[in-house]
């Protein structure tokens, strides 16, 4: 099934990606393999017939989130002090404890991998913008307009966060 | 005071209107200015395939005349080094010797003879001190160069030479040319 | 998959890629012989008749120039910078659509890449990716001046990047699509959006003068301030990059801007034509609507002093977005209206 | 399709209004923020006035869903009956003429268009209680008039005298009322719990079809929500034991006493009512506390105002003893009596409440009556108005007070003649005070000096159209429901007019008296009121028996005048206790169990935090990986769990 | 090439697996990384991964509702985002540093 090794394949580079987010050293290389690990995810969306979401994940998380994140660390312009590394002891524990947390997961959802032979096939709609904007406008209206105020609530603190304090210099 | 050209512009800084605070019609102004200009006839020429008709009082470039026999016009009286405004005239006088009569008009020459071109002004004041009409200033371009002592022209540069004759009637007339 | 259907799309989008650069590349040419006629003069006219081949010098130019890279800048980013910004400018092109369906060798070719149902989506979403470009660019040149540009860039791309995708609902909302197709179908003939959404299409016409970084809002290279703004540091084919991504998303932008406010390929009365004579029709109305606003964009730019960088803020954030909003409200009340969803009350 | 727009224009007119006033009204000329204010309510009332004309049976708007979760809904609907349309017109048309007042009584005032503004969302939150099809809608407009009130009363906050007097007397409104919303939020949380709507035609559907199908009425729930109902109106219409606040609000300025604290606000206790009927009725327990309620508060009410000597504290407790009445008519069953008499006592108390305003503009602010007198031949307009006014409320032959208070009398004849008798008592001391406070103020010699008596002129046209509208309205509004010994054809209009079409007024039967009982209660009652007339005459004004100071009031005077001394009553019962009560708690438990126990609690905390603060690093990933840890520990806990052990 | 792309039933597993390893990832890239920007970097991949699994679940009931739950996570991060960048931000104005050894004042 070629379909299946192109998942393979995009899965792969998704997490090839992801670990060169953590481990390359400089924070700006971060970023840009984060917005290339968003695009695999992105790209897995796609394989799973959820095109808005892709989408959505692309302009919210690549197109907004990471350049704001980009934006950021261009204002502090971070690159001369080098940021100093972890002592190997505890590298070390951190990854004993991320693998045993993998182990422990992977444990955990064995039996809902097994059950995925008996995969039930899904009506065309339900990753579309008609499917989910039914389903948003009508089930989930509250939740959606509640959204609306955690933006604006998020709005007032980041620019009452981010802006100087000038009455007491005056 | 009443101004004599009238096209003075009073400044205000009165609020703006509601219109004005559009600056649409002011940017559709400013696009039909635009517009008109690029169906405008170009100002524009190809230089070096066209040049410029210059306007008879043009003042280029010197040259030192001859006359009607290939001699030198000028005596080195200096009048023109004592009339220009920016001292930019230098000379140094000589005697004609036997057998230069070919080659200068009178008894007195100038041996040496520089204009600092970065000095000169093109006023054309020496061309109206001499009294030999010797010096005229023509629609010629001063060149441009690397250094600056190449500015300073002499007679090589200066005096019009024989077989190419500048010819300078086009010239203005200044009311004290009688040569023509 | 069919192998025909392959072949198409792959004759597609080299014929499109390579009309975009091609456009692109005159597009300079016009521009500096617009500048010049607007300004009463003559333009490049050296090489070839008029000037013609001038493009292909400047090009030949770019690529026998030194490709220096300074010594402090990050060197991956610093080339990769450019190739996003070409990438993104270039790969809007897939969803646009060229013109009616065309019939040759006994198949029906849509004059289209790609037809996907969430076209705008697709849009915005590589319109919040062609940031990255700039900012990658100006940031790893190790240079104030670039990371200003880039950092200005990106403020203003985010900033205008609201008010165009406000504006873009309001089309949607009167199309009822996402689909760039949908869209120019609903304008069959004469049925143009610009004559309901005057509004919108100026402020859209605002936003993606923005998003193109064009005059007057070109503040992140601004040349008396900046230097060159992202690409102060750039040199020979990586420059030459940069400025082509310009041109293209120029003439993307229009293209976009003809679909969404003046039908795309419809032209009036083309209910008389059929066929191939239609799709070439089509076609030839398409490209003369996105060469009017491509003229328009030089047009302005050539006329429009520069704004402020508090200015192009303000107008942004304090007139546009409300105008935008103000807008949709408007369509969205008068929609409701119409598709009566007051009945009941009256 | 008509009636809906109009019945829309009508509820977003005078927030339009408020909207633009209180929005542009600072910038705008004064003359046209007045004029859109009273233009909008005018509009209203038009818009009232053609939906009386075409309306004949009920009709629902339903504008758009607040919250909607499967089935259960709470909806922003309306509802067009007699009883709202006719609570309408009353809104709508006193708002209209008190509006007009107000531009002449408040025209001096900085602060009009904000006035205006109050006013204008006044009678937009009146409309939302009378015109609401469901007791959510209702909420939101009690709570709205409740907030208009409180500005109100407190427009005149920044007073450099009476400033804080004013914002005191507006909280304490405001608080009282608030004990009386949450009686009715209980209400409608029992409503909801019982009968699943709020909808007054879901809820009475609901009872029809229990009663039909024969099964048990939940009686205990009605009860409960009909007394939460009433506790809720005993707040609104200041009953006991909430009535203190209204005389209070006589601190705002007198057009809002006679729109908010006269004519409208104040009777939407008895508008829920009437409109809860159909619970009431099977609750005779709640009927007969309303019933006594209603007579006690009358009776209070009236004795306190027989001494009371500022004029608008008068006219207010005058009020409450109306209320009072109409309660008792409620507490009958006599639901459109009730009503009949709300409709004539908002003519003739707003007519009493502008012309006491007028009479106050006119003396330079004074209030107090004892300072007045003669003022009849001065102020000739504002004269004959109040002298009509107090006739009607007095129950003069042919005025419509005689009318609506006949009724109610009426009623409780047939109720108990002992009943009869105590209200003839109230209504007795209705006439009395009525009469007492004309005869000070407007007849006899002027005591408030001369340099006051200089300054007194007739007010301008806008406020006397009002007076004069009003007073016409008070003669002949008692056509509007005549009893059956005149014009046999047209009698009882009013009642049958509400019964007809109000949902849930069906069932309840209006009662007449046969006509030669009703003829010899109204001669009764017309010789009562007469000889009360001519007694105040001699009294007051012959005899010139002047308000006396306080230090010369005898014992039941001073009682009357010190208001029961029902304030400081409340005090010692509810406040002191609490205090003392808080203060015993503060001594005894909080310093010593509480305290000690709290530091004993922290000290022992302390110890263990710093045994263990050492783990507190501070750093960020240390205590990550620590709950990392402990999550991969529970996770794999579970899992072995079940994998091993099969749980 | 015409498969359905419902039929990749079989590597669903996959993608969960997937959307652990990015967890686990993102959750080993908290504990080492010492850059608050980059460790709120680590907690959007976590996000992430979590967004691929509900789309993995609704794929895998064929209902909508998970990825409603992803549009609420989407809209939930870009807000934390926002807030988590302007601390930082005050963060580093007063510590000129945003290395996250330095901010132990939790301790105290």
């Amino acid at each position: 099934m070629s379909l299946q090794i192109i998942s393979i394949i995009l899965g792969s580079l998704t997490i090839a990606s992801a670990l060169m987010v953590v481990l390359s050293k400089h924070p700006i290389r971060s970023v840009i393999f984060l917005v290339v690990t968003f695009f695999f995810i992105s790209s897995l969306y796609i394989l799973m017939n959820a095109q808005f979401l892709a989408i959505v994940n692309i302009i919210v998380y690549a197109g907004a989130i990471m350049v704001l994140f980009l934006f950021v660390l261009m204002l502090l312009n971070l690159n001369k002090s080098a940021e100093p590394e972890s002592s190997i002891l505890v590298k070390f524990s951190s990854l004993i404890a991320a693998g045993g947390l993998f182990l422990v997961l992977i444990a955990a959802l064995k039996d809902s991998i097994l059950l995925s032979k008996t995969y039930i096939p899904n009506n065309e709609a339900i990753g579309t913008v008609e499917g989910l904007g039914n389903l948003l406008f009508s089930k989930y209206v509250v939740p959606f307009e509640v959204s609306s105020i955690l933006f604006i609530a998020a709005m007032v603190g980041a620019v009452l966060l981010a802006k100087r304090e000038k009455q007491i210099i005056d | 005071m009443e101004s004599l050209t009238n096209r003075k512009k009073v400044v205000s800084d009165k609020p703006m209107t509601f219109m004005e605070e559009l600056y649409l019609p002011a940017i559709f102004h400013g696009m039909k200015v635009t517009f008109k200009h690029m169906l405008q006839k170009r100002k524009t020429i190809k230089y070096p395939e066209e040049t410029r008709v210059f306007a008879p009082v043009y003042r280029g470039m010197h040259v030192l005349k001859r006359d009607e026999k290939g001699r030198e016009n000028c005596t080195a009286c200096g009048l023109c080094a004592v009339a220009c405004p920016a001292e930019a005239i230098t000379m140094i006088a000589g005697e004609r010797k036997k057998g230069e009569e070919n080659l200068y008009r009178e008894e007195k020459y100038a041996e040496m003879y520089e204009i600092n071109m970065l000095r000169c002004i093109f006023c054309g004041l020496c061309e109206e001190a001499c009294p030999k009409e010797a010096i005229f200033l023509t629609d010629r371009i001063v060149p441009t160069e690397f250094d600056r002592e190449n500015f300073i022209y002499g007679k090589d540069k200066l005096v019009e030479s024989i077989e190419f004759p500048i010819d300078i009637t086009k010239r203005q007339d200044t009311g004290k040319r009688t040569e023509k | 998959m069919d192998t025909g259907l392959l072949i198409e799309k792959s004759v597609l989008v080299l014929i499109i890629f390579t009309i975009s650069l091609g456009i692109a590349a005159y597009q300079t040419y016009f521009e500096r012989k617009l500048a010049a006629w607007i300004q009463d003069r003559v333009g490049p006219d050296r090489a070839g008749p008029f000037g013609i081949l001038q493009p292909i010098a400047d090009g030949v130019k770019m690529f026998l120039k030194e490709d220096f890279i300074p010594k402090d800048a990050d060197k991956w980013l610093f080339i990769i910078g450019p190739g996003i910004a070409m990438f993104t400018s270039l790969i809007t092109s897939a969803i646009i659509p060229w013109g009616t369906d065309l019939e040759l060798f006994g198949r029906t070719i849509t004059l289209q890449v790609a037809d996907f149902d969430i076209g705008i989506l697709y849009l915005f979403a590589v319109l919040s990716i062609s940031v990255y470009g700039i900012m990658i660019g100006g940031w790893a040149s190790n240079n104030k001046y670039s990371l200003y540009g880039a950092i200005r860039a990106s403020s203003q791309m985010i900033s205008y990047e609201l008010a165009m995708g406000i504006s873009a609902i309001t089309i949607i909302m009167l199309s009822g699509s996402l689909s760039l197709t949908d869209i120019v179908n609903k304008q069959h003939g004469m049925n143009w959006n610009i004559f309901y959404q005057p509004i919108c299409f100026v402020v859209f016409f605002i936003c993606s003068m923005a998003e193109t970084n064009r005059a007057p809002f070109d503040l992140p290279e601004c040349e008396n301030e900046l230097i060159g703004g992202y690409h102060t540091e750039y040199s020979s084919m990586k420059l030459g990059l940069y400025l082509f991504s310009e041109y293209t998303a120029m003439f993307i932008s229009s293209a976009i801007i003809a679909i969404l406010f003046l039908g795309g390929y419809n032209f009036p009365g083309m209910d008389n034509f059929s066929g191939n004579t239609l799709a070439i029709l089509s076609i030839v109305a398409f490209f003369s609507k996105i060469f009017l606003f491509i003229f328009i964009f030089m047009w302005i730019r050539w006329t429009i002093p520069r704004f402020r960088f508090d200015q192009l803020m303000h107008l942004g954030w304090k007139v546009l977005i409300p105008i935008a909003m103000v807008n949709l409200l408007i369509t969205g009340i008068v929609i409701a209206i119409k598709e009566g969803w007051f009945n009941e009350l009256m | 399709m008509g009636q809906n727009i109009l019945l829309l224009t009508l509820i977003a007119l005078p927030l339009l209004g408020f909207i633009i006033t209180g929005i542009f009204g600072k910038k705008l000329p004064k003359l046209v923020t007045v004029s859109i204010a009273t233009v909008a309510v005018f509009s209203s009332f038009v818009c009232a006035l053609m939906l009386f004309n075409m309306n004949n049976k009920v009709q629902y708007v339903h504008l758009f869903n607040v919250v909607h979760f499967e089935d259960f809904k709470l909806s922003a609907n309306f509802q067009i009956d007699s009883l709202s349309i006719w609570m309408t017109l009353i809104i709508t048309g006193v708002g209209t003429l008190i509006h007009l007042f107000s531009i002449g009584y408040m025209s001096h005032d900085k602060g009009i268009f904000k006035f205006f503004a109050y006013l204008n969302l006044f009678i937009f939150s009146m409309l939302l209680l009378v015109l609401g099809s469901n007791y959510f809608v209702l909420f939101f407009g009690w709570e709205g008039v409740g907030i208009c009130s409180y500005l109100l009363i407190g427009f005149h906050y920044s007073d450099e005298e009476k400033g804080i007097e004013n914002s005191i007397a507006a909280r304490k409104a405001f608080i009282m009322n608030r004990i009386g919303d949450v009686g009715l939020l209980f209400a409608l949380f029992m409503l909801l719990n019982t009968f699943g709507t709020l909808e007054y035609a879901g809820i009475a559907a609901k009872i029809n079809e229990l009663k039909l199908s024969g099964m048990a009425l939940p009686l205990v729930a009605i009860s409960a929500i009909t007394i939460c109902l009433f506790v809720a109106a005993t707040g609104k219409s200041a009953q006991i034991p909430l009535f203190t606040w209204l005389p209070d609000a006589m601190a705002g300025p007198t057009p809002v006493s006679a729109l908010i604290h006269a004519a409208t606000m104040v009777t939407a206790g008895i508008y829920l009512v009437v409109r809860s009927n159909f619970l009431f009725e099977l609750a005779p327990f709640t009927k007969d506390i309303i019933l006594y309620i209603g007579l006690a508060t009358s009776l209070i009410a009236a004795f306190i105002a027989m001494r009371q000597s500022d004029i608008k504290k008068v006219l207010a407790y005058s009020t409450v003893s109306q209320l009072g009445l109409m309660f008792v008519a409620l507490g009958m069953g006599a639901y459109t009596v009730a009503l009949f008499h709300v409709t004539t006592h908002a003519f003739f108390k707003a007519l009493l409440f502008l012309g006491s305003g007028s009479v106050i503009h006119a003396m330079s602010d004074e209030q107090d009556i004892r300072k007045m007198g003669g003022l009849a031949k001065k102020i000739p307009i504002t004269h004959l108005t109040f002298l009509i006014g107090t006739l009607a409320i007095s129950g003069f032959p042919l005025l419509s007070g005689f009318y609506s208070k006949d009724e109610i009398l009426a009623h409780a004849l047939m109720e108990s003649p002992v009943l009869y008798g105590v209200l003839m008592i109230a209504v007795t001391l209705t006439a009395i005070y009525m009469f007492r406070l004309y005869f000070l103020v407007f007849q006899g010699k002027f005591r408030g000096g001369n340099e006051l008596e200089s300054h007194i002129h007739e007010s301008g046209p806008t406020m006397t159209i009002p007076l004069m509208v009003l007073a016409v309205l008070s003669v002949f509004g008692g056509l509007l429901n005549l009893p059956g010994i005149f014009f046999h054809d047209y009698t009882h209009w009013f009642s049958h007019y509400l019964e007809s079409t109000t949902a849930g007024l069906n069932e309840i039967e209006t009662h007449h008296l046969e006509s030669s009982k009703s003829l010899i209660l109204m001669v009764a009652a017309s010789t009562l009121a007469i000889g009360i007339m001519i007694w105040a005459y001699i009294n007051y004004a012959k005899n010139g028996k002047l308000a006396k100071e306080d230090s010369d009031l005898n014992a039941w005077e001073k009682l009357s005048n010190k208001k029961l001394y029902i304030d400081e009553i409340y005090n010692f019962l509810f406040v002191k206790p609490l205090e003392w009560i808080s203060k015993l708690i503060y001594t005894y438990f909080d310093v010593l169990v509480l305290k000690n126990g709290v530091f004993a609690t922290a000290s022992l905390i302390g110890k263990a935090g710093s045994i263990t603060r050492k783990w507190q690093s501070g750093f960020l990933s240390s205590y990550l990986f620590w709950m990392l840890l402990s999550i991969v520990g529970l996770i794999a806990y579970y899992v072995i769990k079940i994998q091993f052990w099969n749980y | 090439m015409t498969t359905d792309l419902n039929n990749i039933g079989t590597s669903l597993d996959f993608f969960v697996v997937v959307s652990i390893a990015l967890f686990v990832i993102g959750a080993f890239g908290v504990l080492t990384r010492k850059n608050m920007i980059v460790l709120l970097m680590c907690i959007e991949l976590m996000l992430n991964s979590v967004n691929l699994l509900l789309v993995t679940f609704s794929k895998y009931h064929g209902a909508a509702d998970p990825q409603v739950f992803v549009f609420f996570i989407v809209v939930v991060a870009a807000a934390e985002a926002t807030v988590g960048l302007s601390i930082l931000i005050m963060a580093y104005r007063n510590r000129k540093s945003i290395d996250i050894e330095l901010f132990n004042k939790l301790k105290d």
